[in-house]
């Protein structure tokens, strides 16, 4: 039986992966949170700790790691800014410098006033007595859109996929990929086949454009060669015009 | 004081927390208290909540220990949390209503196959709050009622129209974006 | 008697809501007090709490009172509720919970072309929070969903209303307007 270790920073205390994931939500900032006091803590824990469990240990220098890069990765200067462009309102929108002003000051009032509330607590769950469990337990209050959307899809997820079968339209025809092959052959009279997979965009086009040149070879336009075994193919155009 | 603080703090414990929390839980974020200790402190506060007339007390339920109001003022409770004008629901209502909004018109029967369990006494709610209301009849065998959202729908969730609804993906597609510019490193964990 | 069992209706009232309840609410469900009444009433409440050192007491904010634990104990309750809400948000989700505060209804991409990011995440979690809500879809082309702060907004951050930040420029200007008329007004008479 091992324990694994708690982490306790003023802003979080509780298991190292719930922290990793809560900073990686966003719901933590992780500029609040100090790596080097984790790991002094942790250090200091495995010293009171009997025995070193390996698994744990490798856990925790993963988590820790993942911390880090995340925290490196905030405080590298972001191509993109990271806080308001408040410039940007300003041009885009045609607001006032007033606004600007404003809109600075409503960032900076809710931290104030987060940092005024954040450690009062609402009760969470009284029971009231001589109601119905429906009503005091388990209603959900204030249902939004969100929530409606969130619940179909879920019941949508559980779902055995609805079988169809799409029937699409083939874009191409023998004809056309005959056509598109002969056009490649303006260059010169060799032609290997991969330059010609290249201009294709999906594996449809592949199969048509081979199949294109299977019959190119039948009616004897083109003869086609393998110099190694599964390298790839080369098309040589044969001057029909002379033979007819 | 040590005494006074540790009986404050199972107060603001049992009282913060939105589960019953049990007394090893309590004993073990207070620290150095036994269980006995815990269970001591919940009956002096009790004898308080008494002397003063609160109107709660802790009772035990649920699988550990809980704030409850009086049942002498479940009348007034009752009148506050019902007619608070917000929307509240059960899962049961919530899964229902989204299945008519998005599937509409359905009926009953197509409701039941997707959520797998009766859903008579969800759907008479819905209806008696005019959420949802009756459609005309599926002209598959039984000829079975149809549901369909109604305006007071729309306009509860502020929406001009059906088409307005937010497509799940919508919501969720930024999610996923979102995750995976972040969590590249989560394959590993 | 009867002051009492009306001081103890309050506390029961505020004690056993899921949201903040107003004077008015108060009032109208007490019956026969006036505004005053209950206001007085919340303070001899809080009083009897601070005197009997209760780890609790009625503060106000959301547009009305609720219950809320004493800050000296969060330490503690943290660790009981970790992961339900109450950490400080990144300075991400502040920026654009305050820019949707500020210019509500307003689309994602409209937060994006302000905030230069993605904001996919952010707008998901505050969703998940319940400090926004989905609000219609804006008229302009693609139809992109509005969002709108909630009550839960206020209340995370004890505003008691919006009135309370800062107002846009174009209501300020209207709001100049405004008084600059009435003014003038007074001074022709």
């Amino acid at each position: 039986m091992s324990e694994v270790y708690q982490v306790s920073t003023p802003d979080y205390a509780g298991p190292m992966d719930l922290l990793v994931f809560m900073v990686r939500r966003r719901e933590l900032d992780v500029a609040y949170i100090s790596v080097g006091a984790i790991a002094t803590d942790y250090l200091a824990w495995i010293d009171k700790t009997p025995s070193l469990d390996f698994d744990n240990a490798g856990d925790f220098i993963l988590l820790a790691a993942i911390l880090l890069q995340l925290k490196a990765a905030e405080l590298l200067p972001s191509p993109k800014p990271e806080q308001f462009d408040l410039e940007l309102l300003a041009g885009d929108q045609a607001r006032s410098g007033e606004e600007i002003a404003a809109l600075r000051e409503t960032v900076m009032r809710l931290a104030d006033l987060e940092e005024q509330q954040i450690d009062l607590f609402d009760g969470g769950g009284v029971y009231i007595s001589g109601l119905d469990r429906e009503l005091a337990g388990e209603m959900l209050a204030d249902v939004t859109l969100y929530d409606i959307a969130l619940a179909f899809r879920s019941l949508i997820r559980e779902l055995p996929p609805e079988r169809t079968h799409i029937i699409e339209d083939i874009p191409y025809s023998l004809e056309g990929q005959m056509a598109f092959i002969v056009s490649f052959f303006k260059d010169g009279k060799r032609l290997a086949f991969n330059r010609l997979a290249e201009a294709l965009d999906s594996r449809l086009a592949v199969i048509m454009t081979f199949l294109a040149m299977l019959e190119l070879m039948r009616i004897g336009s083109i003869a086609v060669r393998q110099p190694q075994p599964f390298g790839d193919l080369e098309l040589e155009l044969l001057d029909s015009r002379d033979e007819r | 004081m040590k005494g006074s603080t540790d009986i404050q703090l199972v107060e603001a414990l049992i009282f913060a927390s939105p589960e019953p929390v049990d007394l090893s839980r309590l004993a073990e974020i207070i620290g150095n208290v036994s269980h006995d200790d815990v269970r001591e402190m919940i009956g002096e506060l009790n004898r308080q909540y008494a002397e003063s007339e609160r109107s709660f007390s802790i009772v035990s339920g649920g699988g550990g220990y809980r704030f409850a109001t009086q049942p002498q003022f479940s009348r007034w409770v009752r009148k506050l949390v019902i007619g608070s004008g917000r929307l509240r629901m059960s899962r049961a209502a919530l899964e229902t209503v989204s299945l008519i909004a998005y599937k509409q018109p359905i009926s009953r029967s197509q409701i039941e196959a997707v959520r797998g369990v009766d859903t008579g006494g969800v759907i008479r709610m819905l209806l008696d709050r005019k959420l949802i209301r009756v459609k005309g009849r599926d002209t598959g065998p039984g000829r079975p009622l149809l549901y369909v959202t109604t305006t007071d729908f729309l306009t509860y969730f502020g929406l001009d129209s059906l088409d307005d609804l937010p497509k799940p993906a919508e919501l969720v597609e930024a999610d996923r974006r979102f995750w995976s510019n972040t969590l590249s490193t989560e394959d590993n964990t």
